[in-house]
Order: structure tokens, then C-alpha cells, then sequence
């Protein structure tokens, strides 16, 4: 979505999982393509266990995905193509109130 | 101070007071029941003593006046159309002076009638004249009472009140004849009028004093009120009017008189004094009244 | 039977909520408080005690303002309510000096609240239920106990200061708090025996 | 408390059927939100009561809420879009408004916004209102669809809650604090008039107080004024302006030093008092795992803090840590505590020693620390006392550790979220037993401790977000415990913008409502800022001061005529604490919205359909909203706000329970469970005593903020409340020797309620609210009497005029002024003229800015000029 996408330069990627890869292993590999920019915008601490950055929603096929379903695998077979739909939205770190 | 301000924004200033100024009976109509009650007191008194002298351009002045007064009260009415409705004179003084006010209308009217037609030697005449002073008692009672029964404003709350407004309705009625001696020879009566206003006058002026005395003792509306007379909002209404023009200046020219006798003019002068001076106590009193703080010792 | 008021001067803290409840459930015109809040304060700094005191109609036992009435428009109905017929009533204004606790108002005439703009659609349907050159006051909400339902300003109370209730049934919740709190009438000494009683702060 | 009102068309005696009903909804002249029923009689509302079937409220309203119908047929309402044909901007300059399209607006609007988001997102600049909070922040979503970081609540945040609520999140996990009005015995306030008027579930607390007092809980209110909650106190403590911190952390002296009163297993499993601190300030941490250490005494060995294997932990006493001193936190703050004796305080706050001291036995006394309450067959911490702070505390410099001061009161005595302390505004909720939502618990953050379940704002106050170079206008990612900033308006804007070499500059503002030019400061610095502005479009029902400086307003729906599904969630913000029901109603029109006008909601909306932000700005509404599964906005459509809403409430709720339902219900209801309202027990999370990452976050942002010659004071920063003095205590000249400050009036909600008549009308019956309250012989000291009209000139020379009210009932150095009053524009004529405009006499500029968390210094030093 827009504001991921001024990390990654573009708004949809496709990533190839074989069955079982979670959630984790999908976003490690696009910090691995994208940098620590990118892992510092989706993860709260740099070091394990990596919570999820509190600006940050991951919704996968719809469902929100919290710190728990991190390390589920990823449900394959999601609306469209036969795939998990991962939908990253991260909000803008500083907002008044 | 404002020069002028709407009766709302009085209103809210007025509710944070902790003792409330009466409005209604002073203030923009409310001058109307002022001067009727005005009115109706010199009609009474100008009548109780033109009939007894027999002075005729005085009564039917005196019942002109008390005309005058009614329409000033009708005009006062929120429902002047309903007036015929104050007939409940069991426990309400306005009800009862409607009564009163009535009952000297239709007796003096008939009165004179008959004194016209030249019968007013007869006993019947001289039973309607009854009638009519009764009727003129009632008028001179009635407005002292319809202020001393109202326990919300502790000034006027004074069983002193009704003695001052007869005495000032009397002393009116005198005024009102005195206004007549430039142009009428009231013969014998002449001399007793003058005496009679002076001491009425003197009576009037002590009534006071002996009434602000009492009341600047009594309880914290009361006070206010007082306060209210002698350095308040109603301090010029009360020296000016009512004391200078309503007491001093005709005691004066009374008394001066007493000695050397001065001219009829002067004694119209009195009188036209003291009919101010008697339309401005009304209106001091009125104006001054405030009413019974809520709260005890509390600002 | 004897409608009454018991109003807790410790639960109120002055947020004029009945003042204005009021004001809306009868569509008083501007200046006409059948209910208000007097706001005081007595001792001095740094012992301060400030009041709050809710006012309304006492609908007193022997009320002064139907004693003086002329017409008889005042008058004082079987379950103690003290109300006025705006039909028989002429505006002189005497029941308002003889009232101690300042509970009425004179509608001299139609005004409205955003002045030469005229009446609100709120304002026109509201103020017609007020006759112009009468006396106006409280009634206990009449219309609405009729209906079964409290008072507005004792409905809309966010604090529960006030309880409506039978000052003749013993059993009442308004009985009971007088007896247990030793509730008060505003200015015993007058006699008027009010039907609204205050609880000490 | 009867059944709500029927709703429904009802004939009435054999005529024509006419309109009859009662329509559930949601208050928003304050953003209490409290849930009411609206009359309405073919057509016309003709009467706004509470609802009886919600807990927020209980059928009761207050006055704001009740005279709504006032609000809603004001004459002198915005009816169309409207166009400035004046070029120039400026204070009491007319705009010419002529009234356009929506069409025409809409386009311009868009047109203009595409061009500044193709240059640079953040040049639009979000502005909204405290008054419509929280649907306001549903704003902020267009914000980030937009991609703009710059959204502030004008005036508020800056003045009431960047201390107090951020202290809130920490401490608490919630928004505010109030006294388990229930159980508590002793309830201490420090500016705070929670139940006593505005503010937060205001309705709601003023009955559980009023229950309160009646049970004879007994009050002691500090506070430099005798008005309201003070009013009300078994006991009024009058204080000098901005110095409660002062008494608070004596009170903590007294407490830990002379009556040696805390609740040492609190401390130990519920904060971080056994943390061992090394002597530079920093926990002592296990080399592996980076978890601090805690010392186990029965082991006699220091241990990881989530150790179940330790039995007691050091809470005193000094212990050899890797070669180090390591001293358990609660020892610190002991030591710390030492220098504040209430003799010192006295100085200060001008309270008495003794009664310092007598306040602090009372209040450790009243704590009962040990005991245990059972309720609902549950065995609960009992502790029947509280300190809560609120607006009238924390306004001030050094507002983070005020409010950390007085909630240490709390924490020492173990009084926090369990029956009779200081509970949290609902902290934790388990949600609708049917669906399980909303569910939030707070949980164990960074070292353990607590992060809030849910907040207001995606950036949660623990732990603080890295501070770093800002390139927000407000400077909010450097000062990570904020909310709002200052900087959005201050006079040094410019400046700070240099020097932090900000890459743009705004251009546009979105307002949503909020009145900027007088709820800030003083108006010359707001009028300056905004007249920076190329475009600025204003939501309003009213034209109002801010609205000079408009070129588009767009006329919007009142509360009454518009729809919001969650007018009281976050349950955090405006939800009754302490135990019955929860409650969720909706906001729906219950009168149709006429002339021109529309609800700024669809309108926004719109909007962002119309610029090709659907996805964004759907995406972001899932976010804010939470909604995901059947009920998450697909990004490719576009919605309604009434479908949004559905949703919303759809996914909380159930398809069952969708919009339709609550339309005709409005609200739903479920009790409330013991865990919920007391959960400390619990749940497993601690809150610092000791502020250990303060330490972090204060060298993270002067390192940032030096470099750029921002001057930077590490007292605020100190993990311990340290006593620092607001720039008003710092005016040299004694001519200037009063302390000026506003409070929040019972009868209005900012500036805007002043166009109320009905609330105008009571203003002007009561003593203060118009009024600037002066004690009276500091009045006879300057020959002020009563009613005498007087100008403040504070030290800065800003003057403000209004009629003095004279009162015992103020400390002899305190100024107290109403509200947001002395509005001038014409267009409200009832407002116009009204009451003091304090708010004139305040700087906005960062010297006058807590460094911690942004907060606005509210007091100014002022002399009577007659």
C-alpha cells in the first residue's frame, strides 16, 4: 500500500513460498530484498523474538495478522490466485492527538 | 452604569444579587400601578375633605382622579380586558381595592349627581355619601396593605406601611385643595387646610424617618433596601423627591406661613410640592424593594 | 396525597443540569427559570463554603401567591401542586412580590432567544403553549406525572440530588430521606410550608 | 431509571397518525459523549434527555447535553459551502464569503490537493477538534491515506493532555485516572474535577461521585480555586499556580521516609521498584538475555525479573551486580524522595508542612495496604484510596513528571486499578460474549513492562518510539511521548523548521471544527502561523474567529444530524470506569441534515475517491477501525460512511447486530467482569516507578536536538520527578505578581458552546463563568472592587480585559478564568463579547513547551491594570 510502498518502490510483489512457509519467513525474505529499512518499518526490535512494529497491519486473505499468527503457516489458497493474499499497511509513526 | 439596558440583561444582573430588586411594579409599566396608586390616594384624600368642605370643583376633581387612577391600573394589566376578574376580595388587597375602587366610583358619581339635581341634603344623598367615603377609605387602605403583606420583600413586609400611605393619601387630598386657592375662595376652610397640611405634612415626614429607623435595623433584604434609599439606586428619587420637593420645601413655606401668611400662590406651591413629594415616596418604595435573600450569611 | 420534592444539596455540585432541563422540557422564553441554580459562597479564604441551591415552585401548603391572587387564577390542586390558570389570570403581577422564593415570572411578551431572527422551529412549535400577559411557574411537570414519568429536572439530574415522590406516605423515599437526613424547607420562619425540602450538604 | 422511550410512530387520539418518537443516540457538546434519546415531534426535536438503557449516562444528561436543540436550530448556522472573495487574511478581516456549490468546492478542493500531494503529501496539514473527539480522529485516516504526518488537535493534547495522558498510558494503560468512586475512601485531586463537570465520562462520574460522597468518601481537592470538584471537597487545599508537583512528591517523602507506608509486594510484582539500577542510572541486565536483574534475597543472587525461580526481591539495600553497585529502583526513589520535605514544599505550593504531612498519614492510612476485599466471589487488593491528577496538574513545563509525581502516590500504596485506588479509564475489555469483541488487554513490554491493550493513536506511550530527526511540522518523532505539538502554531515554528532543515513547508490545512485561533494561545502567533497557509478549508457549523483565515468553509452536520459508529470507543476515552456494564451506542441523525449542509464524514470520504485514494484511504479505515474478515473494506471499492459503519459495528457485534439494529436500539450493553475493572491482579505486566528509559530517550533526542541548537535540560528527562518551575515562577519583575490560569467551566466545552443561549443564559446567572475570579483582598490590596472591569497584562505584555468577580474562594496569587471565552466575531452573535479570553495571554513557542512531551505551560504571570 502507499506508505510500504515508499520502502519497497512498488505497491504489489509477488513471492514464491512452498507449502508451510509462515508469515515471518515471507517478510524476512523481503527485508533480506528491501533492507533493515524495511524490517525496522514492520518489526519492533531488531533482535528475536521480533514483534510486529505497532504502526504496522499485516492482513493476510483479510485476517489481521498479530504476533502470535507470525510464525503460523501461511494458509495457501487465498481469494485470488491460488495464493495467500499478504496486505502490509504501515501508518505514518507520528500522528497528533 | 448603564443608561439603558434591556429588561433581559437586567434581569440576569438582577439574579446574581443576593437580595433580587423588584422590577415588575416600578419598572417600564410598572410605572403605571405607581402613578394609579399615586392617583387613587390624592382622588381619595382630595375627596374625604373637598366633600366634607363641600367644595365641589374638588370632588369632582377627586373623582376624575381616581377615573385616571383606574385606567392607569387597567393599563398596568398584563389582561386588561379580564379586569372585571379581581373580584376575589376574601384574602387578595388588590381584590379588595377593585372592590373599593368601585364602590367610590359608582357612590361619588351618584352623589354628585344628586347634589346637582339639588338633593344633596337628603338622607339618601347622605347615605351614598357614606358610601363614597367608605368606598375612598378602602382606596387609601388598600395600596399600604397590598405591599405589607408580601414577606418575599422584607422592606415593605411593615404593618407601618398602610399608616403611611393613608397619611400621605390624606395629606394629597390637601395638597389637591391647596392647588385650588389661586383661583377659589375655599372661605372658613381657608386657614384649618393649612394647618391641616402642615400638620399632616410634619406627620408624613416623621411617619418616614420613624419607618427607616426601624427598617434599617431589620433583616438584610430589608437593609439593602434602605441602603438602597439613602446612597443606592433610589438615593435621588428619595432626597429629591421625596424629602426636598415632598417635605422640605412645603413644611417650609407651611411653617414661613404660620408666622407671616404668604400668598395663595405659595400655598399652590406647597400643594404641587407635596403631590410630587407623594408620587415619589410611592415610587421610592416600590423602587426599593428587594426581595428575602435565599442563603444565610452568604454573598 | 401531596407531591413533594427532596433535593440533596451534598449530591448537587451546580451544573445548572435542572435549570436547563427545564427550559427545555416547557419551552420557557428567554428570562423564565421555572427551575435555576443560586450559586454562593459564605466564610472567608481559606475556609470557603460555597452553595449551591437548586429553586423552583415550593408548592407551598398555604401558598402566599394564591392567597393574594384577585382572580383566582392560582390555585392549589388536591395533590398539592400549585398551578395557574392562564385563562382567568390578568397580569397584575401581585403573586410574584408575595412569592419568597421568586418561583414566577411575567410573560409580558413573545421574545426569542437569537432576538430579530425570529423563533426557531423548536421556539415556534414550544412557545405557543405560553399565553402572553399572564404569570407562568413550575407545576411539577403536571404533564408529565400524568404520563407516569418524574419531573424533568429530577429525570435529567446527574447526580440524583433530587426525589420526587407522596410527602404524605410515611413510606415514600421523599419521607424517608427528610426523616433520615433532616431535610428542610427553605424559609421555615415564612410558615408557607413548602412541598420541596433540602437535604445538608 | 425507567425503560428507554418507545420509538415509533404513534397516532394519537383518532386524528391522523403523527410523529411521535424518541430516537436513541450519542451527546457530542463535549466529548463525554454521553448516550441520550432526542423527541421528536413531526419533524421537530422537541426535548434531548439521556438514555436511561446506556451506562454512559444512565438516562441522565447535563446541561451542554441538553441544550442541543438550541445548537441545532441556531439561525446563525452555516448553511452552504462558502468561498472567500478577500484576499487578504488577517484577525477580524472579512473574508466576503459568497456562497458556492458543493460542486465548485469540491472540485477546487481536489484539484489543489492533487497538486500539493503530486509535490509532497506532507504539506496538507490535518486539524481537528477535542470537542468531536473521538470521531474526530477518524480525520487522521485521511491523513495517512494522504500520506501526510502532519494532524494535530488544535489546543487540546497541548493543553490538557500530553502529560496526563501519556502518564495515563504508562501507569494505567488508559487515556485518564479517576478514584474507584465504588470503594475508594479517600480520594485526592490535584486539578482535576473528574465528576464535577467537564471532561472525560463526565456525566457518568458526576453521579458515581455524587454516590460517593453521600457514602461519605472523603475528598481533599488541591487546587488553586474553590469551584466545582473543590466545591465539593471534604477539604480544600488551595495551592499556588504549577506547584502541585511539589506537594505531590513531599507526600511521597512523608509516605516512603517519615511514615515508612508501601506496599513492598506491589512494588515487587506489579513495578519495576526491585530493578537493580546500576549507578549510572541504567537497570543492571542479564548479559544474555538483556532482561534487567532483580536481586533475590533467599538465593542471595541477582536474577532476570520474570525469574519464576525468585522468591523475594530486594526492594532496598545495595547489592555487587558483574563488579557493579546495583541498587533495586524503589531504593532510588526512596533516596530521591529525601530532598522534597514538606518544609521545602511549603516554600513552594504555600500548603502547610503539617498539613503536607497530615494529608500524607491520611492518605496512607486511608490505603490499607494488605488488605483484601472479595467481590463476585472474587478475592481483589483492596486499597480505598487515590490520587488523580487532570488539566489543572499537568499544564504546566514539566508536566510528565507532575503527573508521574501524583501517580506515585498511587503506586507506593499499591492503589493502582485495584478496589478504591485509581483506576485506569477501562484498561482492559474481553469483549461481547457473543463475539469476544472488542478485546484488549494491556501487555508486557520492553523489560517487562506495560504496554497499553488499545489507545487513541497508532503510537502507544510505552515503550517510546525511537526518537529521530523530525520531518513532521510538529517535531513529534523526536519527542516520542507526545501527542500534539505546539510547534503546528507557535511563534518559533519557522525557526525550529530551519534549523531541523524541514524539506517543506505547509501549504494547505483541512480543519475539521476546531476554533485555532483562540484555542491555542494568544491569537497574534496563531493568526501569523496560519497566515502561511496558501488554502485552508474549514468543516464548521458555525463561522467563527478562525474561519478569517478560511478561503473554502463547507458546511457541516451537527451532532444531531449525522452518524458515528463508536462515539465512546476506545472504551479508554470516554467509557464510565469501575464496574456495571459496558456499553457501545452509535451517534445517528436524529434530524435530517437541511439547506446545504453535509456530514463532514462523507464528505472526506468523497473526496478521497475522488482523488484516487480509495485504497489508502479504505486501507486505512480498516486500520482505525480494526476491521478485517468478512467486514475489511476491500481496497479496489468504494463505500458509504453508512456501510463503513455497518461494518464496524457488524464485525464487533455480528451480522445480527449491524447498523439497522443499533438505529433502532441504540446501544448494546453487557456487564462487566471483575478482571475487566480491577485486572491488575490479573494480569502479568509491570509499571516503572523508576523511569530507566527516560534516560534512552532523553540522549537519543539531544543528540538530535542539539546539533540543531535546540537547548536541552536533562532534568526533565530524570527517571525520578525532579522539581522544576514552569517559566511563569521564573518572572523576575514583581510587578507582575499574579498567577493566571483557566479551567474548564461545568457549563461549556471549549469555545463553542458559548453560542448557546440556553447556556449562555446560565453563564450569566452564575458567579465565574463570564468573570475573572480575584481573591478579594488581593482585590482590596489594588483597589479592584467587585464588578470593576480590569485588563491581566501578563509579563510577556499581552492583555486581556474582563469584569472581576471578587471570591474568598481563590488562592491570593491565582487568577481564575473560564473556559474559552470572549469570542468577537459576528457571526455568533450570542457568543460575541462574552466571558475572558485567557487563552490570549498565553506564548506559544518552544521555551514555554515541556521538552518531554510538548505540553503548553498554561499559567501566565500577570498584574491587575485598572
Amino acid at each position: 500500500m502507499g506508505v510500504i510502498a515508499t520502502v519497497t518502490g512498488q505497491k504489489d510483489l509477488v513471492l514464491e513460498a512452498g507449502p508451510g512457509a509462515t508469515l515471518r519467513e515471507a517478510l524476512d525474505r523481503l527485508e533480506a530484498r528491501y533492507g533493515p529499512e524495511f524490517g525496522m518499518r514492520v518489526f519492533r526490535s531488531q533482535t528475536p523474538p521480533r514483534p510486529l512494529q505497532m504502526h504496522t497491519r499485516i492482513f493476510v486473505n483479510n485476517e489481521l495478522a498479530t504476533d502470535e499468527t507470525l510464525d503460523e503457516a501461511l494458509p495457501s489458497g487465498g481469494p485470488e490466485q491460488g495464493a495467500a493474499e499478504v496486505l502490509i499497511y504501515l501508518m505514518p509513526a507520528a500522528s497528533g492527538g | 452604569m448603564r443608561v439603558f439596558t434591556n429588561p433581559f440583561d437586567r434581569l440576569m444582573d438582577d439574579l446574581q444579587e443576593t437580595a433580587r430588586p423588584q422590577r415588575e411594579w416600578v419598572d417600564g409599566r410598572g410605572l403605571l400601578l405607581i402613578m394609579g396608586h399615586f392617583l387613587s390616594g390624592v382622588g381619595a384624600g382630595g375627596w374625604a375633605f373637598s366633600s366634607a368642605l363641600g367644595f365641589f370643583p374638588g370632588e369632582v376633581a377627586s373623582v376624575a382622579i381616581v377615573a385616571a387612577s383606574a385606567l392607569a391600573h387597567l393599563l398596568f394589566l398584563g389582561r386588561p380586558e379580564r379586569f372585571w376578574r379581581m373580584i376575589k376580595i376574601r384574602t387578595s388587597w388588590v381584590g379588595r381595592g377593585f372592590m373599593g375602587l368601585n364602590l367610590f366610583m359608582a357612590a361619588s358619581v351618584v352623589y354628585l349627581a344628586l347634589r346637582v339635581a339639588g338633593l344633596g341634603d337628603t338622607t339618601g344623598a347622605g347615605a351614598v355619601w357614606g358610601l363614597s367615603l367608605v368606598g375612598a377609605a378602602v382606596i387609601m387602605l388598600y395600596k399600604g396593605n397590598v405591599y405589607a403583606v408580601c414577606r418575599a420583600i422584607p422592606f415593605w413586609n411593615s404593618s407601618l406601611l398602610p399608616v403611611l400611605y393613608v397619611a400621605y393619601a390624606l395629606r394629597g387630598g390637601t395638597a389637591l385643595l391647596l392647588l385650588f386657592l389661586p383661583w377659589t375662595e375655599l372661605g372658613t376652610g381657608h386657614g384649618l387646610v393649612e394647618v391641616l397640611e402642615l400638620w399632616i405634612g410634619l406627620s408624613a415626614g416623621v411617619c418616614i424617618l420613624f419607618y427607616l429607623t426601624i427598617m434599617a435595623s431589620a433583616s438584610v433584604g430589608a437593609r439593602r433596601s434602605v441602603e438602597d434609599l439613602l446612597r443606592g439606586r433610589v438615593a435621588a428619587a428619595f432626597y429629591g423627591g421625596v424629602i426636598v420637593v415632598g417635605f422640605v420645601i412645603p413644611v417650609a413655606i407651611g411653617l414661613f406661613n404660620a408666622v407671616t401668611p404668604v400668598s395663595l400662590g405659595a400655598l399652590a406651591v406647597v400643594g404641587a410640592a407635596s403631590l410630587v413629594g407623594d408620587f415619589y415616596v410611592k415610587y421610592a418604595i416600590a423602587k426599593a424593594g428587594r426581595f428575602l435573600p435565599h442563603v444565610h450569611g452568604a454573598r | 396525597m401531596r407531591y413533594g420534592m427532596v433535593i440533596d444539596l451534598k449530591r448537587c455540585f451546580g451544573c445548572y443540569g435542572c435549570q436547563v432541563s427545564c427550559k427545555a422540557e416547557h419551552a420557557t422564553p428567554p428570562g423564565v427559570f421555572f427551575a435555576r441554580v443560586v450559586k454562593r459562597e459564605s466564610g472567608t479564604y481559606p475556609n470557603v463554603r460555597k452553595i449551591f441551591l437548586p429553586m423552583l415552585c415550593m408548592h407551598c401548603e398555604t401558598p402566599p401567591c394564591e392567597a393574594v391572587c384577585p382572580t383566582g387564577a392560582t390555585f392549589k390542586r388536591p395533590d398539592g401542586i400549585v398551578d395557574i390558570d392562564r385563562e382567568i389570570c390578568v397580569g397584575c403581577r401581585y403573586c410574584m412580590q408575595a412569592c419568597p422564593y421568586e418561583a414566577r415570572y411575567f410573560h409580558a411578551k413573545e421574545r426569542f432567544y437569537f432576538g430579530a431572527k425570529g423563533p426557531t422551529e423548536y421556539e415556534a412549535v414550544g412557545y405557543a403553549q405560553h399565553p402572553t400577559g399572564v404569570v407562568m411557574k413550575c407545576n411539577f411537570c403536571a404533564h408529565r406525572l400524568t404520563r407516569g414519568e418524574e419531573p424533568s429536572c429530577v429525570m435529567t439530574c446527574p447526580t440524583n440530588a433530587r426525589t420526587f415522590g407522596d410527602l404524605d406516605d410515611p413510606h415514600s423515599e421523599v419521607s424517608r430521606l427528610i426523616k433520615e437526613r433532616g431535610g428542610e424547607p427553605l424559609h421555615p420562619e415564612l410558615g408557607t410550608g413548602p412541598s420541596v425540602y433540602y437535604l445538608p450538604a | 431509571m425507567g425503560a428507554p422511550k418507545t420509538t415509533g410512530e404513534t397516532a394519537t387520539n383518532g386524528q391522523a397518525a403523527q410523529e411521535d418518537r424518541w430516537i436513541p443516540s450519542a451527546c457530542t457538546i463535549c466529548y463525554g459523549g454521553c448516550s441520550i434519546q432526542a423527541h421528536r415531534v413531526n419533524g421537530t426535536i422537541v426535548k434531548i434527555e439521556g438514555n436511561p438503557a446506556s451506562p454512559i449516562g444512565r438516562g441522565h444528561i447535563c446541561a451542554k447535553g441538553l441544550s442541543g436543540i438550541m445548537l441545532l436550530y441556531d439561525p446563525n448556522r452555516v448553511n452552504t459551502p462558502l468561498r472567500r472573495t478577500n484576499p487578504e487574511k488577517g484577525i477580524g478581516v472579512d473574508p466576503g464569503w459568497k456562497p458556492i456549490s458543493w460542486e465548485e468546492a469540491l472540485e477546487e478542493i481536489t484539484v489543489r490537493m492533487e497538486k500539493i500531494r503530486a509535490e509532497d503529501p506532507r504539506q496538507l496539514m490535518i486539524q481537528v477538534t477535542t470537542t468531536l473527539a473521538p470521531s474526530s480522529l477518524l480525520f487522521f485516516t485521511f491523513g495517512w491515506a494522504f500520506g501526510t504526518p502532519n494532524m494535530w488537535v488544535a489546543g487540546g493534547g497541548i493543553h490538557c493532555g500530553n502529560g496526563a495522558h501519556s502518564v495515563g498510558g504508562i501507569m494505567h494503560g488508559s487515556w485518564s485516572l479517576v478514584p474507584d468512586f465504588e470503594h475508594c475512601n479517600y480520594a485526592l485531586y490535584f486539578g482535576a474535577s473528574k465528576g464535577h463537570g467537564a471532561g472525560h465520562a463526565s456525566t457518568p462520574n458526576m453521579e458515581l461521585a455524587a454516590d460517593a460522597r453521600v457514602r461519605g468518601m472523603r475528598m481533599v481537592v488541591v487546587d488553586p480555586m474553590c469551584n466545582f470538584a473543590a466545591a465539593k471537597a471534604s477539604e480544600w487545599v488551595p495551592i499556588r499556580v504549577g506547584t502541585d508537583e511539589a506537594l505531590a512528591m513531599a507526600m511521597v517523602n512523608v509516605l516512603l521516609n517519615e511514615l515508612g507506608i508501601y506496599d513492598a509486594e506491589y512494588l515487587r510484582t506489579k513495578t519495576n521498584g526491585a530493578y537493580l539500577v546500576r549507578p549510572d542510572g541504567h537497570y543492571a541486565r542479564e548479559v544474555a538475555s538483556g532482561k534487567p536483574l532483580v536481586w533475590d534475597v533467599a538465593a542471595g543472587s541477582a536474577k532476570p525479573y520474570d525469574d519464576t525461580s525468585v522468591g523475594e526481591a530486594a526492594l532496598l539495600g545495595e547489592y555487587q551486580v558483574d563488579g557493579e553497585t546495583g541498587r533495586p529502583a524503589f531504593a532510588l526513589l526512596k533516596e530521591h524522595a529525601m530532598q522534597f520535605t514538606p518544609e521545602w514544599q511549603e516554600a513552594l505550593t504555600t500548603v502547610p508542612a503539617a498539613q503536607a504531612r497530615r494529608l500524607a498519614r491520611e492518605f496512607g492510612e486511608a490505603a490499607r495496604v494488605g488488605s483484601t476485599i472479595v467481590l463476585d466471589g472474587v478475592r481483589l487488593p483492596y486499597r480505598p484510596a487515590a490520587a488523580i491528577y487532570f488539566r489543572g496538574a499537568q499544564g504546566h513545563k514539566n508536566s510528565s513528571h507532575i503527573c508521574f509525581a501524583v501517580d506515585l502516590l498511587n503506586q507506593i500504596v499499591g492503589a493502582a486499578d485495584v478496589v478504591g485506588g485509581a483506576l485506569g479509564f477501562n484498561p482492559v475489555c474481553h469483549g461481547h460474549p457473543d463475539t469476544g469483541r472488542p478485546h484488549y488487554v494491556p501487555r508486557a513490554e520492553k523489560d517487562g513492562l506495560m504496554t497499553p491493550g488499545t489507545w487513541m493513536l497508532p503510537h502507544l506511550p510505552y515503550p517510546p518510539a525511537e526518537p529521530r530527526h523530525p520531518d513532521s511540522m510538529g517535531f513529534i518523532e523526536l519527542f516520542p511521548l507526545s501527542h500534539v505539538s505546539p510547534l503546528m502554531a507557535s511563534s518559533d515554528q519557522e525557526q525550529w523548521w530551519e534549523r531541523f532543515n524541514l524539506p517543506y513547508r505547509p501549504k494547505m490545512m483541512i480543519n475539521y471544527g476546531a476554533n485555532s485561533l483562540m484555542s491555542v494561545g494568544n491569537k497574534e502567533t496563531v493568526a501569523e502561523t496560519l497566515g502561511t497557509f496558501e488554502f485552508i478549508v474549514s468543516f464548521d457549523l458555525f463561522l467563527n474567529e478562525f474561519s478569517d483565515f478560511a478561503d473554502i468553509i463547507l458546511p457541516d452536520g451537527s451532532y444531531l444530524e449525522v452518524l458515528d459508529p463508536r462515539p465512546n470507543f476506545p472504551f479508554i476515552f470516554n467509557h464510565p470506569a469501575g464496574r456495571g456494564q459496558w456499553g457501545w451506542p452509535i451517534r445517528q441523525p436524529v434530524a435530517p441534515l437541511t439547506h446545504e449542509r453535509r456530514s463532514a464524514r462523507e464528505v472526506l470520504l468523497g473526496l478521497a475517491y475522488r482523488m484516487g485514494l480509495g485504497p489508502e484511504m479504505n486501507m486505512a479505515i480498516n486500520v482505525f477501525y480494526g476491521l478485517d474478515g468478512p467486514q475489511m473494506l476491500d481496497p479496489k471499492k468504494t463505500y458509504t460512511f453508512e456501510e463503513i459503519a455497518d461494518r464496524e459495528l457488524s464485525h464487533k457485534f455480528g451480522p445480527e447486530h449491524g447498523l439497522p439494529w443499533f438505529k433502532e436500539h441504540g446501544v448494546i450493553t453487557w456487564p462487566k467482569k471483575v478482571e475487566e475493572v480491577y485486572w491488575r491482579p490479573f494480569v502479568d505486566v509491570r509499571v516503572p516507578i523508576y523511569w530507566e528509559f527516560m534516560l534512552d530517550v532523553g540522549e537519543k533526542i539531544r543528540k538530535v536536538a542539539e546539533s540543531r541548537g535546540m537547548t536541552f535540560d536533562p532534568a526533565y528527562y530524570h527517571p525520578m520527578p525532579e522539581w522544576i518551575a514552569c517559566p511563569a515562577h521564573e518572572v523576575e519583575d514583581p510587578a507582575y505578581d499574579l498567577f493566571a490560569f483557566y479551567y474548564r467551566d461545568v457549563l461549556h466545552t471549549n469555545g463553542f458552546t458559548m453560542e448557546n443561549p440556553w447556556l449562555d443564559e446560565a453563564s450569566r446567572m452564575d458567579p465565574y463563568s463570564y468573570n475573572i475570579a480575584l481573591n478579594t483582598r488581593t482585590a482590596r490590596t489594588r483597589g479592584v472592587k467587585d464588578g470593576d472591569t480590569v485588563w491581566l497584562e501578563s509579563a510577556t505584555g499581552r492583555r486581556v480585559s474582563g469584569k472581576v468577580r471578587l471570591t474568598e474562594g481563590i488562592h491570593p496569587e491565582g487568577v481564575g478564568i473560564a473556559a474559552c471565552a470572549g469570542h468577537w466575531t459576528r457571526h455568533q452573535p450570542i457568543a460575541q463579547g462574552k466571558g475572558v479570553f485567557f487563552n490570549d495571554l498565553l506564548e506559544v513557542d518552544f521555551e514555554h513547551t515541556s521538552p518531554v512531551n510538548l505540553n503548553l505551560d498554561l499559567c501566565a504571570k500577570v498584574r491587575v491594570v485598572t
